[in-house]
């Protein structure tokens, strides 16, 4: 087997060292009553070649470009990759290493990590960043913890408009502590009721999305003062991080921690994971933070290297007092995202950021002539929410037999919002691909 | 070969991004324009980040050269202990990367993404079956996510049955994200000491477990490699009293195909599928961490599930006692593919033998290094062995010198200074692929180590000294914190 | 960054292939077995080739490590005079790669293969368009390849004049190739000595060029890096006694947009997609190096060529006065495809910067190392520059030791003792893809190296220190060959 | 521009060192009638993403697997290559280096060549093989040459049964220097018809293919006796390398050179190159080969290196006196055939050559069973050549509606076997793939 080196006298010869007679005897430790008898079911092994095939014929299945014409986004955004980027991350000193424990062995990927912890701070608009998380939805998670840490208090208030799944996870998290979220409603042009928080009490945190579910632009600013007035922390998440390409960023309108997902800048979708978590606040909460952290210092020849560090936050130190579980994070991610950030500079994310905003103004123009209805008119990004007339479903399954998924329904989120959708379209959006969308939807 | 793996040769010294660059260049491709550009509000937009501004060329250099300043499985051995580095197959890389699953949106339609859902349907099965579960769930991102998603299940388990309870037993030898995890659920960690013989005693988990008690977390193999062979009394103890027994799956790479854990009494597992199945680590994740229930969780399962109808795969949401969500969408599926890949290219036998052969190198080391390195649990171990420097006091040598001179011979070193129930714990797991010509000479290059310590000690105290950069300040890195340029 | 970019770091010793493996391990998934076995007679078949028997982690871990002991255009400067080591773009590996291309059996029927065949058309055109010649051939496979393609063309042309002719003009600068090429195909090379300014007078080859004389291979610019400026003159000097006129366009990448050999009276010539174009190296190859002609020589071509026929394309070996083959099918495709690429990425815009690019940083080296170094021909200069050793004599330090010292520094050395007109030439070709602070650094580095020389020669003489092994025994290399294990 | 890292601060600084005003200025020495007035006339430049988009679309119109079975031979063969092979050749220190002539800095690509010229002498059951050439056809020409400058004749004969385009090859390189090429005829056994060597003199060399165009093992032994007798070397050729993983190497039966392609050890078909041109010989004629050569040695402190030598036999030092004018050959191609042979070994070449051999038969005896005719009984490798009936050519047409490509019809290159194809079956066809083959031509 390819993967398994032992031949059978190498086999015998270790055997013998180990002072076992056979295979079985290695095992004299597990009592028999714990030894499964018969063999493990399942499938016959198959040849590289069969796995190929079949792997192959799983992937033909699914509906990517550029056979179909995708308008979803909602947390999971189509993104060019450049090829130097991809062929950067499958250099194997990088894929096939662990955890740098042993920096010395490990300036690489410890490097890279600082780099992209700078350059995610830079992008936030934050000090410090951490080395990455599991996705946006944890990373909110994380965020709201580590502010409840902060403040000593349970209660945390998190905006309606930030994505569904993301409160789910937050809630599933909450559950057993009895930690309590309110959630803000969300006015007629799509932006977050701050209004309510006027007669809260004891938070520790508000959180809003920015660009929201709906693809709205914020008022971070006027959320952040109203937060700060109430002696909370501030937090502002995120889903499309290339916004931050435009955007003013969430720490120059008050944000105390910023967190989101940063699938856009580099990572293909995979179906929604591996991500990125992305992390960030302000230094006086650095030894609050969730995670590992890279840091710079010096060697016992005064050379620059990088360390973990920090540690004493963490699980394998402070155990149950750590400020987070998280171990294994998503780091090889976070490489492909400074390795994006790099290729990008600030020209180009800046250029970049306009086209993906241009592109979806473009497709709203064409639903507004279409007589279409933009539900809130609040700027946004690269993703807009459209009201289609009853019976849009027919129209969904005609488009999707012709390979265009036009984008996703609101009712199953948003109950009242029945008939709404939510599209995006980005950079690899053509106009061609909108024009056919918009002219589907018209006929 | 005579001389040591270890050597030295050019690399290039390499600045940090931001010390490169030179505003206007470009590394990307933009987009043709074919849209009329309509400007955001001013108060909207800001400066944008201040990034570098670097070619293509410059990036690629960039990151080759910081890339040949680190070590992986693929440059050599990296008996990283509780970890597992076996060899990532290539082909699994090659099946992540294809286009149908990379190009793939989470919330495509069921209709047009039948093929990550099969993949994911069946994956989820032969999980279940390697553990001997009844059910699988594949959200959670990694271990610790895992075994917070295993709290969960357990908390739900007990709300359902109306009676909560506030603390939940795990030994002294556990990994510190068992306790964290178990915290993070609002349990309160009970420490349990593991015996003289490493593992737990049946009498030690009676004494403490009562109503109030959530369960117990099991490592098994535990992290000083040994097969916690009370655990199924333990489980019966643990069960007596209403509770629930959580195993940390980390250690399968020791007993696939040899013990399934839900037949010796576990009801919840998590596994990592970037250990015992193959997936490579990439520096630190991402990882995945599959939890594994008995049908009395299954209820409780995070959702949407994949469900089979008739032909069709479709996603289910459908689950009133689920605890909801742990990540915002299906968990890391481009790490699935490669674990799924890897079970399909290898089948039950391979596994099996997988973890037969990761035992007897472990054994084999063990045997081997035993008369070199003091053993402070002389018994059969299963995928690792732990040592401690013990024996290396008198020359003044401590596991860190002899881990960084490990380096200079051209090897990654073991996981030291854990279990902590092992005082300068040097634990070494070689995992299944590596081949007894490299075990050797790993062997030899730790018997020269400890020979280095009684004849020169500098060396080992001055060690590294082949690597890109000699140790580190990790004392300053900690007190003046720098985590930002 | 202040240090030299240099450094050293952990690398592996590593044995040759067949000192490791065990017999009967496998780093191949042997497809499975689904007919019978039909056992070839017994004499017929043999014992089978004495490989060793390695896992593929054996196998990952072996070329891994040995590929770390290797220094390419991603790792740093490679400044290789003649060479064009050019930043080879990511984009078109991926191009190369894809299933259409890297799967297609070259003897396809045309009407199953129409995307190669509209790549290599388009091709044709673009380097036809480019050279400024009325047609072009692919299939030559290297440089080496095109010049004797192109002689083969030339006498061919003379042979259906009627007129056998035995000599051809070969200037004293040129590289290697040119004479062999001219004597493979039968011509004595007829060296003539390029003048004080290392160029071509009008005056040396009237006095050689005769009706004997089948023509001239002139490289254009040269490989002092000079533009051969009488090259028109010297090209009514050849036709006007029926001669032909050759020109080695390995040095294209100065003149893209800038000249078109063919508007300045050469016949034949050939390009190297391995330099000007960008296709990666190799290590040696593969390279690709088409040949484009005048209308005159096009019916000389070899077969098959590209043809359109309304919208398809088809392959046609239906020209009678063709030369036939100089490769089994049609030449390099592989690298085509990335040079077309390149080429399409380009565009005309790029291409010329490009060239003026290159052009700007080999004058930049040259006037900044001038004082440093000795420049026999100080003269703007195209693509590259050609300084010699000779300011050194006097430290008794060679152009080989500043060329091993650099490596310590971090770059690859120029090309060194090329070409043969200047002693001790250091030929230096940075190419346009070295942005100004890595040049800036080449030029630091070479001034430190020419500083050490006179302080502390033997730094040079004991370089290079950095890499894995130092320098090595040429000498005994070839006198006692060791070719294999 | 990505590939172009200046700016114009640069671009004017450095032209200011330069001493001209603009970067026209740079080509002073270049007379102004020798310049390009307007622009040269090629497509405006792409985009990564349009070019992914054409690349994509030329690509998806040819004719490969799994869409198509393709049961051509002929010379160029498809083998499954392993994913590992693949990654490592792309190694950018392998992918992005020059020819070794500073070895210090190439011990990675230089060793893997010492490693590959010794499994390929191996595997050719010779004594040296030269570091790579072009292709099988350059290959075999070299060998022809390198025979006549040890035997100094003029006079060469060939097999008939060699791949036609290398004979095209051979021919077009012997056309100007008047060198002889007598071509022997065959056997109606299919295999080359040696006797008219006996009254032929002054041969320089006798080349025969084996397995030879037909698929058909040759008597190597005899041919190379007969050679011996008339004081000429006798060369073996070969465009399936992989044969002889089964076959008697042309070593042991008397080989002086050998030569072939080496496409099949690990190196996609690429509709024909780059491929490998392996030449290999006895020791005694090392000082004529053509070609680079890499030899091992010490450093100076005595450690293993290793260097290109003897190279006072190349055209960069002997000019005009080279044993050969190649300078670039296929390394990277050489590098992807050891790492091949290398994953499959002694035990798995052996395995994957009787695969081949016995898939082929499969085919064979199942067009025997449907009644056609096998031409040549002698036996065969992987390739064979099966008569058809009158108006087969339709059949072909429909054949590859059905996205089969049945094999290569011989008419063109052998006037007289109208109706002959060459077919060829390796371990990447399944017995369903030639089922399929087998059911339509019943049909
Ligand atoms: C025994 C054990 N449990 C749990 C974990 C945590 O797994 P992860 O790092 O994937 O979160 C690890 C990994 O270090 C481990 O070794
Ligand atoms: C000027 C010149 N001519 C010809 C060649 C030969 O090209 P190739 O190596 O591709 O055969 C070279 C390459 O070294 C060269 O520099």
């Amino acid at each position: 087997m390819l993967y398994l080196p032992h031949t059978s006298d190498e086999i015998s010869s270790m055997l013998q060292v180990a002072g076992v007679d056979d295979l079985d005897g290695l095992f004299s430790t597990v009592p028999d009553d714990c030894r499964l008898k018969g063999d493990l079911n399942l499938p016959e092994a198959l040849t590289e070649w069969e796995l190929n095939d079949h792997m192959e014929t799983l992937s033909r299945s699914m509906a990517v470009s550029p056979e179909y014409r995708v308008f979803l986004g909602a947390g999971s955004y189509e993104h060019y990759i450049p090829a130097s980027v991809s062929y950067l991350l499958s250099r194997s000193e990088f894929v096939t290493s662990y955890t740098p424990y042993q920096p010395e062995m490990s300036q690489g990927t410890l490097q890279a990590i600082y780099e992209y912890q700078t350059l995610a701070a830079r992008l936030m608009g934050m000090e410090i960043a951490t080395a990455s998380h599991y996705d946006g939805a944890t990373a909110l998670v994380e965020s709201l913890l580590m502010a409840i840490r902060i403040t000593k208090r349970k209660k945390v208030a998190v905006s309606s408009l930030i994505h569904p799944l993301y409160r789910q996870v937050v809630r599933t998290y909450f559950e057993p502590t009895g930690l309590e979220i309110v959630e803000l409603g969300y006015l007629e042009n799509g932006i977050t009721d701050i209004a309510g928080l006027d007669d809260m009490d004891d938070l520790a945190a508000v959180a809003i999305q920015s660009p929201n579910f709906f693809g709205c632009i914020e008022d971070l600013q006027a959320a952040g003062e109203k937060t700060h007035d109430k002696k909370a922390l501030f937090i502002a998440s995120f889903t499309e991080a290339l916004a931050y390409g435009l955007l003013k960023n969430p720490g120059a309108q008050g944000a105390d921690i910023v967190c989101g997902e940063g699938q856009s800048l580099g990572i293909p979708r995979s179906f929604g994971g591996p991500a990125l978590g992305m992390l960030a606040s302000r230094k006086k909460y650095m030894r609050s933070l969730p995670g590992r952290l890279v840091g710079k210092t010096k060697d016992l020849d005064g050379k620059r290297g990088f360390v973990l560090t920090l540690a004493t936050r963490e699980q394998h130190i402070r155990r149950e007092k750590a400020t987070s579980n998280i171990c294994t994070n998503n780091s090889l991610c976070a490489l492909a995202t400074v390795m994006y950030m790099a290729s990008l500079g600030s020209t180009g994310i800046r250029e970049l950021a306009d086209l993906n905003r241009d592109k979806a103004e473009y497709l709203k123009k064409g639903f507004k002539n279409a007589g279409y209805k933009i539900v809130f008119e609040t700027p946004t990004f690269n993703e807009f929410v459209v009201e289609f007339p009853n019976g849009f479903k027919a129209t969904c399954e005609r488009l999707m037999e012709k390979n265009i998924v036009p984008g996703l329904s609101l009712a199953p989120y948003y109950p009242e919002l029945t008939n709404h959708y939510l599209l995006c379209a980005t950079e690899t959006k053509s106009r061609d691909d909108m024009d056919a969308l918009l002219m589907e939807v018209q006929s | 070969m005579k001389e040591s793996i270890g050597a030295t040769g050019l690399i290039m010294n390499e600045p940090l991004l931001w010390e490169k660059g030179r505003e206007g260049r470009s590394g990307f491709s933009l987009p043709l324009r074919d849209v009329e550009s309509v400007p955001l509000d001013r108060e909207l937009r800001g400066e944008g980040p201040e990034f570098p501004d670097l070619s293509e060329v410059d990036v690629v250099r960039h990151y080759t050269r910081l890339s040949q300043w680190n070590f992986g499985v693929d440059t050599g051995m990296y008996p990283l202990g509780s970890c597992t580095m076996k060899y990532s197959p290539k082909t699994n890389e090659r099946q992540a990367n294809l286009p149908g699953f990379a190009g793939a949106h989470p919330m495509l339609p069921p209709s047009l993404s039948q093929g990550v859902l099969r993949m994911m349907f069946e994956f989820e099965q032969y999980l279940t079956e390697i553990t001997g579960m009844d059910a699988t769930t594949l959200q959670p991102a990694a271990g610790a996510h895992g075994e917070l998603t295993g709290m969960l299940l357990i908390h739900a388990f007990h709300k359902s049955k109306g009676s909560q309870r506030s603390k939940i037993i795990v030994p002294d030898t556990a990994h510190g994200t068992n306790p964290a995890s178990a915290a993070l659920c609002g349990y309160n960690p009970l420490p349990v000491k593991s015996n003289e013989q490493g593992i737990l005693s049946i009498e030690a988990i009676a004494e403490v477990m009562d109503e109030d008690t959530a369960g117990i977390m099991i490592t098994n193999p535990n992290t000083l490699g040994l097969f916690e062979k009370n655990s199924r009394k333990i489980a019966e103890i643990v069960h007596a009293k209403g509770g629930l027994v959580y195993c940390d799956g980390a250690n399968m790479n020791a007993v696939m195909g040899i013990v399934q854990m839900g037949k010796i009494g576990v009801d919840v597992m998590h596994l990592n599928l970037h250990k015992t199945f193959s997936t490579p680590h990439g520096g630190g994740g991402p990882g995945s961490g599959p939890v594994c229930v008995k049908r009395e969780l299954e209820p409780f399962l995070p959702v949407p599930r994949v469900v089979k109808e008739k032909e069709k795969y479709v996603l289910s949401g459908d689950y009133p006692e689920s605890i909801g969500k742990v990540a915002a969408f299906h968990g890391n599926v481009g790490v699935m593919i490669k674990a799924y890949s890897y079970i399909l290219s290898m089948g039950a036998k391979n596994l099996k033998k997988a973890s037969q052969l990761a035992v007897l190198n472990a054994n084999y080391i063990k045997e081997s290094l035993k008369g070199t390195l003091h053993l402070p649990y002389d018994r059969p171990c299963m995928h690792e062995c732990v040592f401690s420097d013990e024996d290396q006091k008198a020359d003044n040598v401590t596991t860190l010198d002899m881990a960084k001179r490990l380096m200079d011979h051209g090897f990654h070193p073991p996981t030291v200074y854990f279990p902590l129930v092992v005082h300068g714990a040097i634990m070494i797991e070689p995992t299944e692929t590596e081949s007894k010509e490299d075990i050797d000479q790993f062997i030899k290059a730790f018997k020269a180590i400890v020979s280095e310590a009684k004849q020169n000690p500098d060396l080992l105290h001055d060690a590294p000294k082949k690597c890109k950069v000699r140790r580190l300040d990790e004392v300053t890195a900690a007190r003046k914190p720098c985590l930002a340029g």
